[in-house]
């Protein structure tokens, strides 16, 4: 019989299985076999997923939280308890079908573009291991299991950046990425240890429903210093922000995700669509009720979205690697959802239209971007290299992928109908009505830059003259499995803003809030004709400057001769070279060497004077032995004197 | 005198005070090269162990002969122990007759050898028994002056007479400063019998106890080799043969102890408790600076030498605790520490037969003879005090005995000297184990005897500790 | 009839030991498959028992073993001279540790195979090291229980300084005398346990019942927990693991970190702070700060090192330091976390320190920046280091993050100012965990592959099979760890109770 | 003439040996300071005889016990002496260095 809990099961045992028999048995022996296990497992648990979405909608009753199954893992204390399940809201629902779906398009492709990789089983196994863990992450029905899936996803995510291991650039990209989210994490876990402590349980339900007024009395000791509860809980929140921080790799914490790019590009459109970086503000969204009790956190969430949006999508403005420039717009839009969710706190009041923004542009982001990762990867598979400089004028070579492209970069830079428009319009809305006007006009700038990036990745890849000798001879053709995906996600990137703004707007709200709403809103209608008109501005510029017939492309592509700030910007403000800087040379030049040599010469020091000492001393008794007989006879007599005196006799 | 008519627990003395006459006359009737007396010796020290142990233990205040001649558990004990050392004395010292060793020539008279080795046994034997200061001192003079004899027994060997110098004279000494002591004690008590010396103390003391208390330690102190009177200790068992050193580390120090025992338990009794930071403060300088003298050293019996000294001073411990447990204490390390030392000397006997006694001619004993290697190893582990071998449980005693009366400063003081005394252990280990071998060394080659002899004593080692029914059987009834 | 079995947890590998003695050294094929056998027996046995103790729980245990719940219980006079008996028994802590060690001590015998040297005398020192190990969980008396416990001196240096590599000697001395060392500052404890205790008893559940004197505790506490500590490599006696382990022949690396250093911080929990609570609350807080270095500093040492036994064993220093985080936490939740990172760490470090070894066997050297791209000609132990690594960096899923989890948790519990302190700090330093892991196995496994590596051969089946078995116990505790977590809480309560119940004492401060 | 007078005698007489054993380099000498010392000893035991001990015949035992035990001691002494001699071809005690360490 299928009902909901076996559908539930289902989504979540196929990719582990895919992963069990790909990793263990199938993989390195045959290929073919493991692909066609992965996909067919993988649209097993995207079918099901989307039967439970459609169920869950369709329901009669109003759509709610529910918990299709549950049982305990590890019980703590009393209350304490740390279960695995499997909850059922709005979003939770929404992210299965973005992630089933995502990773059997991912995994159709990898098909096509993995064919010639000795490794494919690997492949197909870590990726579904991948989707298994976003899986997990998203259902949680607590912090604690949230925290598994989480390090779960971060360690997939290291395996599948480093999975050409011979690549030194893979390794310590992989090595990279994993470290600095596993650097967020471990604040992360403070803050779980922290929360739980004080709340007393992990559950989302305990959590999302309490308000500070109980914890303003009592204080906890932190070491540090003394502070009370309640403060200790918004402490506790930023901390379980900054998980979401690393993992979303907003700034400073950013540049982990532009390099890794060193995988394939498979994973690098699933990473950047549905599984990794959009657990960041999955768990800021999932969390939300408790942030906005926590209300002095929502201020930094949202200055740290902006700053990021703008940060990114000035940088991506002049790369020349079309992954990065994606990486980047990733970025860029991860910050559009962050501030969203931060955007919703008005003074002391909280309003949920930027939640809901938010969790839409998680929607429809998804599908473009994956899109346009899967296009890049296709043009990368027929240049041969990830370089601007290679590419151009293959419209010709791959119309139906030019067409895709097309669409989906309608979609990011929010040109109606198309599906970014809705989402983002919604966000750039929110930060209106939330009176953070700053923040507003930094997103309407923001959209502009993306619609100028975005079209002059196309103009440059798409249009103007070959100038790769392969695609001058004509070696380029469309490989189907590779296309199909392609053109499956175009779709959802045209329609899903179109269709999805209606169930968004009717279900999806946060939870019920303990923090004043907001209710008089003011009335902007004239936003969305303010965005629109700046993307297409952009996208004028971006035409005259790469695309038209007067446009120097040599000029737009050379990256030496250039101002020092284009230089600047080109170099991503140099941020590679601080990090390498303080981590080699302050922690393991710094810390790390003095601590070793506190071992080396204090500790070790110690024991060798001590041995030393005792060895003097063996020294002094044998030269006494000097075989000297006068004085051995004159041991006798000192010997009786000194026990005579020290002898402690009661003489 | 209640028991006159049955005298049979004074047989093996009386034996043991007849034996060395008949080994020593046997020469008589046969000629220099004849294995009579040897064989002579073998049968009358395995029959009076035999006779020893017919004697019933758990006889209370223990019974007398002769009103001066007290045989109690511990006596009979102590006796066994001495008797023991004896037989493994001989045997070690057998092979010495045929050739020499580490560069001393071969020795001679056998007869008159063992003859000394009886009497120095009966002087042991002596002192467990005496009731007054005379049988006493006595005992002790009889245990001692053999030794100084054999000592010397080598008399080509230079070094051995040098040895024996040092010995004698720092000895004469040692004896004058016993001498003074027993003649201070008999001042103050105005007697010679223990039980009234006991009384009068008890009844009260005065400085002349206390300095004939000082002067008495002081003079054991020089046989047990105690701080600082050991300083004779590492010539003379360097310069002694082999096998004479083995029974001076074993028997005159088993003398020296049951002498400090019966001196403390007897009539020192009743000021145990004032002579206690004396004997604490002996014990722990003794095993301290034994086991740093011991650290760096490359000759094998100056090794033994300090080791036995640092033994000397933790058997010192046992002496703080109540009577029976001390005497438990003391007799079942005796046992252990004869065994364990007896297994090591054997072992460097065989390889002084064939080399120089260093440490230098281990190297690579493993490869060449892992069984002998093995047996080192068994050796050393049990006098470093690491359990299941006999030497931990030996040692435990002493500490217990120690503990029991609140000692714990001392006991923690000796049992971290534990470390170090492991350290030079593990340093002859090493060079038995670790090291590689140089190829000029000469290969070894074992008797039957000595293979025999050694299986046995190692068994004994790893056994005697840990399973109950041998280190209960004799102890379990023990009531002073 | 299971009491049997219990008993002969120990005596079997000395019983192979004898048996062994008349076969001559020549025949290793027969010995080594003796050895096997008998280790598998005992593994065998002890996972029955396992099972049967996991059965048993919550039922009533014999009341002569109040207040624990001891299973198997056994009680023989033993050495009537200091009324030593013979005590054993089983519970859920200890029967667990019964298992960790048989399953070390069975990889140990399969790694060991190929090693250089008289096989029989190493063979016949595993087994008495394992009788040693097993001894010490198994015995409740103190004089049985130190008796194991000093064993382990008699075995390890032979081990380690005839057959080890490196400067094998050095290492072999400084781990044997430091753990003496610390053996010797238990024993003169003992003593006065013994005879403050008052009830002429060593048995540990007699003594649990009487309250010692305060002054006595006072003293005895520290000296006897430093040096149990000593063992499990405690701040200021840590310095004899990175040595000793380097130097030890893979098997011994395997056994001291998997499952010696764990006898340490097992006597704390089970002598030391159950005997002494009193001043076990006194003092552990100030133990914390030691953990600084184990904790924080650990990490950052093993990252400077090139090594891989010394970066393996300075990550048993940082794990073996959570496990006194614990400890000093004094909550339930943190001695059961402390325990659960006992048995954990035995198998991961078991794992590490096993392919390890199967990777020197090919390079001959542990040097990491010798080597590279390893990862492509012996995939599985390559998978089986990085498994290890990612065990030890406590990846969900793996017995690690379970402990580590949990000790977090019990940790935090505990709100003196200074375990704060140190539990925060130990929380954030998980990344440097991950990053001298990772840089480890990006070193050693990826890049490219050297010349000289080309002819490198994987793991024969033995290995795998030692690999497959360890992580299998590293997945099966780190999924399912609720029937683990319910057999540490039963033989936790009563220790716990006992803390709990001891009043703070009259005389405050340091020092009585 | 009392109890004291013949401790003093004697404690002077053990003082005066222990000083001629140090200064000596003689063996025969050292030997006869030894004697003195152990002479001492028995002025003590009869002194404390005369004086002050109630079973006085125990006392002056001793010291005949004394004199016997010290004339075999010295007599094996002298046997010892003898030997150093005809290694050494003398008896003066800084010769005795080959045992030391």
């Amino acid at each position: 019989m299928i009902n909901d809990v076996t559908l539930g099961y289902l989504i979540f045992l196929c990719p582990l299985l895919t992963f069990v028999i790909n990793g263990l048995f199938v993989g390195n022996r045959n290929a073919k076999a493991a692909a066609a296990i992965a996909v067919t497992l993988n649209g097993v648990s995207a079918l099901s997923a989307i039967l439970v979405a459609v169920h869950y909608f369709c329901s009669t009753f109003a759509p709610q939280k529910a918990v299709l199954f549950e049982f305990t893992f590890l019980p703590f204390v009393d209350d304490l308890v740390a279960r695995i399940g499997m909850l059922v809201d709005p979003l939770s629902v929404m992210m299965l079908v973005v992630v089933t779906f995502i990773s059997l398009m991912v995994n159709i492709y990898s098909i096509g573009y993995m064919r010639e990789d000795r490794a494919e089983g690997r492949f197909f196994a870590l990726l579904s291991l991948f989707s298994f863990s976003m899986l997990g992450l998203v259902v949680a029905t607590n912090l604690f299991q949230m925290f598994i899936f989480w390090e779960l996803v971060g360690v997939s995510s290291y395996l599948l950046i480093g999975f050409w291991y011979h690549k030194p650039s893979a390794v310590s990209a992989s090595k990279q990425a994993f470290i600095l989210t596993r650097f967020a994490d471990s604040f992360f876990l403070l803050g779980i240890v922290l929360v739980s402590y004080v709340v007393g349980s992990f559950d989302f339900s305990t959590i999302n429903s309490l308000s500070l007024y109980p914890f303003r009395a009592e204080t906890i000791d932190l070491g540090i210093c003394v502070m009370s509860k309640a403060n200790a809980l918004v402490l506790g929140s930023i901390l379980i922000f900054t998980g979401g921080w690393g993992k979303s790799a907003m700034f400073p914490m950013h540049i982990w995700l532009p390099n890794a790019m060193e995988g394939p590009t498979p994973v690098s459109s699933i990473i950047h669509s549905a599984t990794m970086v959009v657990a960041g503000v999955y768990l800021v969204a999932r969390l939300f009720p408790f942030f906005a009790v926590c209300s002095d956190s929502l201020t930094i969430i949202m200055w740290v979205g902006a700053f990021t949006m703008v940060f990114a999508a000035v940088i991506a403005c002049t790369q020349k690697d079309i992954k990065r420039i994606l990486a980047y717009s990733t970025l860029s839009q991860l910050g559009y959802m962050m501030f969203a969710l931060g955007a919703c706190k008005i003074g002391q009041a909280v309003i949920t239209t930027g939640w809901t923004a938010s969790t839409f542009h998680i929607f429809t982001h998804a599908f473009f971007k994956c899109s346009l990762f899967l296009i890049a990867g296709s043009l990368i598979h027929q240049v041969h290299t990830n370089d601007l400089d290679a590419m151009g004028g293959l419209r010709k070579k791959m119309p139906v992928t030019y067409v895709c492209s097309l669409i989906s970069i309608l979609a990011i830079s929010g040109i109606p109908p198309f599906s970014g428009f809705f989402s983002k319009d919604e966000i750039i809305l929110a930060a209106f009505q939330g009176h953070h006007y700053v923040v507003f006009a930094l997103a309407l700038l923001t959209s502009g830059l993306t619609t100028f990036y975005m079209f002059r990745l196309f103009f440059l890849a798409f249009h103007g003259e070959p100038r790769h000798e392969g695609v001058k001879a004509g070696h380029v053709h469309e490989d189907l499995a590779m296309t199909l995906p392609i053109a499956v996600l175009a779709i959802p990137a045209l329609l899903s803003g179109l269709l999805g703004k209606g169930l968004f707007e009717k279900f999806f709200t946060p939870g019920k809030l303990h923090a004043p709403v907001f209710v008089k809103l003011p009335e902007a209608s004239w936003i969305p004709f303010a965005a629109v008109g700046i993307a297409v501005l952009a996208l004028a510029i971006a035409w005259f400057l790469y695309a038209s017939p007067k446009a120097k492309v040599q000029r737009a592509l050379d990256a030496e001769n250039r101002s020092g700030l284009y230089k600047v910007v080109y170099n991503k403000f140099y941020f590679d070279e601080m990090y390498y800087a303080v981590v080699r040379q302050f922690i393991i030049g710094g810390v790390a060497r003095v601590s070793r040599a506190f071992n080396d010469y204090v500790v070790e020091g110690l024991l060798a004077f001590s041995v030393w000492f005792i060895h003097k001393l063996g020294d002094l008794v044998r030269t006494a032995q000097a075989g000297y007989l006068p004085f051995y006879l004159g041991t006798l007599i000192v010997g009786v004197l000194i026990w005579r005196f020290f002898g402690q006799l009661p003489l | 005198m209640y028991s006159f008519f049955n005298m049979n627990f004074i047989i093996p003395d009386i034996l043991l005070l007849l034996f060395p006459f008949i080994v020593i006359g046997s020469r008589l009737f046969c000629n220099y090269r004849s294995q009579l007396p040897w064989r002579i010796a073998n049968f009358g020290f395995i029959a009076i162990f035999i006779l020893l142990n017919f004697i019933p233990l758990a006889s209370g205040e223990g019974r007398f002969f002769i009103c001066n001649w007290k045989i109690d558990d511990f006596g009979v004990l102590m006796r066994e122990v001495l008797i023991v050392s004896a037989i493994l004395g001989i045997w070690l010292s057998k092979d010495y007759f045929e050739h020499g060793a580490d560069g001393k020539p071969q020795m001679h008279q056998i007869a008159e050898f063992i003859g000394a080795i009886a009497f120095a046994t009966f002087g042991g034997v002596t002192v467990v028994s005496a009731c007054d200061l005379l049988t006493f001192f006595l005992g002790l003079e009889i245990a001692t002056i053999p030794m100084y004899a054999l000592t010397a027994w080598n008399k080509k060997d230079q070094l051995g007479s040098e040895a024996a110098t040092k010995y004698i004279l720092m000895g004469s000494v040692a004896t004058a400063f016993e001498l003074f002591g027993f003649s201070y004690l008999y001042g103050f008590a105005g007697s010679l019998h223990f039980g009234e010396i006991q009384q009068a103390i008890a009844t009260g003391t005065s400085p002349l106890l206390w300095v004939a208390v000082l002067f008495l330690f002081c003079g054991i102190g020089f046989k047990l080799t105690l701080f600082p009177f050991y300083t004779w200790a590492p010539d003379v068992y360097e310069g002694a043969p082999t096998p004479v050193t083995a029974v001076l580390s074993v028997t005159s120090k088993a003398t020296a102890i049951a002498f400090l025992v019966v001196l403390v338990f007897g009539p020192l009794a009743p000021v145990q408790e004032q002579i206690a930071p004396l004997i604490a403060l002996l014990a722990g300088t003794t095993l301290f600076v034994g086991n740093l003298g011991a650290l760096k050293q490359s000759r094998l019996r100056r090794f033994m030498a300090y080791s036995s000294i640092a033994q000397a001073g933790y058997i010192m411990v046992a002496l703080l605790g109540p009577a029976s447990t001390a005497k438990t204490a003391i007799v079942y390390y005796l046992f252990v520490y004869a065994v364990s030392n007896y297994l090591a000397f054997f072992i460097f006997g065989i390889i002084g037969h064939h080399r120089e006694e260093t440490f230098a001619s281990l190297r690579g004993l493993s490869k060449q003879n892992p069984s002998l290697a093995v047996a080192l190893a068994i050796s050393m582990f049990s006098l470093a005090g690491i359990p299941p071998l006999a030497g931990f449980f030996g040692k435990f005693h002493l500490f217990f005995s120690g503990a029991s009366t609140g000692h714990y400063a001392l006991v923690a003081f000796a049992v971290l000297n534990n470390v170090l005394a492991l350290y030079y252990y593990i340093q002859l280990i090493k060079s038995a184990w670790v090291d590689e071998p140089d190829g000029h060394l000469s290969p070894l080659r074992l008797t039957r005897r000595q293979r025999g002899v050694i299986i046995a004593l190692s068994i004994s080692v790893v056994a005697l500790g840990f399973l109950p029914f041998l280190s209960n059987n004799v102890f379990a009834g023990f009531s002073f | 009839m299971e009491t049997i079995l219990f008993n002969n947890i120990w005596i079997i590998p000395l019983i192979t030991v004898l048996a062994c003695l008349p076969i001559s050294a020549t025949r290793e094929k027969l010995l080594r498959g003796i050895h096997t056998a008998s280790a598998t027996l005992v593994l065998a046995i002890v996972c029955y028992l396992t099972y049967r103790v996991y059965a048993l729980t919550g039922e009533p245990a014999n009341e002569l073993a109040a207040p624990l719940a001891l299973r198997f219980f056994t009680d023989i006079p033993w050495l009537s001279m200091f009324n030593a008996h013979y005590i054993v028994g089983a519970d859920g802590l200890n029967m667990l540790l019964l298992a960790l060690t048989a399953f070390i001590v069975w990889a140990g015998v399969l790694v060991s195979y190929k090693i250089k040297g008289n096989q029989k005398v190493f063979f016949a020192l595993i087994q008495l090291l394992a009788t040693s190990v097993y001894g010490v969980y198994m015995s409740f008396d103190l004089v049985l229980f130190f008796v194991f416990y000093e064993m382990e001196a008699l075995c390890m240096y032979l081990m380690i300084a005839c057959y080890g590599s490196g400067k094998r000697d050095y290492g072999g001395k400084k781990l044997t005398l430091t753990l003496a060392f610390g053996s010797s500052m238990i024993l003169a404890t003992l003593f006065g346990l013994y005879f403050e205790g008052g009830v002429n008893s060593w048995s540990i559940m007699e003594l649990s019942k009487v309250s010692l004197p305060m002054e006595f505790q006072m003293w005895a506490f520290p000296l006897m927990f430093m040096g149990f500590a000593v063992s499990s490599s405690l701040f200021p006696f840590h310095f004899w693991s990175p040595d000793g382990h380097s130097a030890a022949p893979t098997a011994v690396s395997m056994l001291a970190a998997g499952v010696m250093m764990k006898m340490g911080a097992y006597g704390c929990l089970r002598v030391a702070m159950f005997l002494m609570p009193e001043a076990a609350k006194i003092w552990l807080p100030y133990v914390v700060a030691l953990l600084i270095f184990n904790v924080v500093l650990g990490p950052f040492i093993a990252l400077r090192h090139k090594d891989l036994k010394y970066i393996t064993a300075y990550s048993s220093i940082s794990h073996l330091g959570l496990i006194f985080l614990g400890l000093a936490a004094l909550t339930p939740v943190g001695l059961r976390g402390a325990s659960l990172q006992m048995i954990s760490h035995g198998f991961l470090t078991g794992l590490f320190f096993a392919t390890i070894g199967m990777i020197y066997e090919r390079t001959h050297t542990r040097d990491i920046t010798q080597m590279g791209g390893i990862m492509r000609k012996m995939p599985f132990l390559g998978v089986g280091f990085v498994l290890a690594g990612f065990a030890g960096l406590g990846l969900p899923g793996f017995s690690g993050f379970i402990a580590e989890s949990t000790i977090f948790i019990g940790a935090f519990q505990q709100d003196s100012t200074l375990t704060r302190v140190v539990t925060i700090l130990a929380i954030l330093s998980i990344t440097t965990t991950a990053v001298y892991i990772l840089q480890t196995a990006n070193r050693m496994l990826h890049g490219p592959l050297p010349q000289k590596y080309e002819s490198l051969t994987d793991g024969c089946f033995r290995e795998k099979l030692v690999i497959i078995v360890l992580v299998a116990c590293l997945l099966f505790i780190g999924i399912c760890p609720g029937w683990i977590a319910d057999m540490l809480d039963t033989s936790i309560a009563p220790i716990f109770e006992k803390i709990s119940a001891a009043t703070q004492p009259v005389i405050g401060g340091i020092g009585g | 003439m009392n109890l004291m007078n013949c401790l003093i005698l004697a404690f002077l007489l053990f003082g005066i040996g222990v000083w001629g054993l140090m200064r000596r380099r003689h063996l025969i000498g050292m030997l006869i300071s030894i004697e003195l010392m152990l002479n001492a000893a028995n002025i003590n035991f009869i002194s404390f005889a005369y004086f002050s001990a109630h079973d006085a015949t125990a006392g002056a035992l001793f010291s005949i016990f004394v004199i016997a035990v010290t004339a075999c001691e010295m007599a094996i002494a002298l046997a010892i002496i003898v030997t150093m001699y005809r290694r050494h071809k003398s008896l003066d005690v800084d010769q005795l260095r080959d045992l030391h360490d």
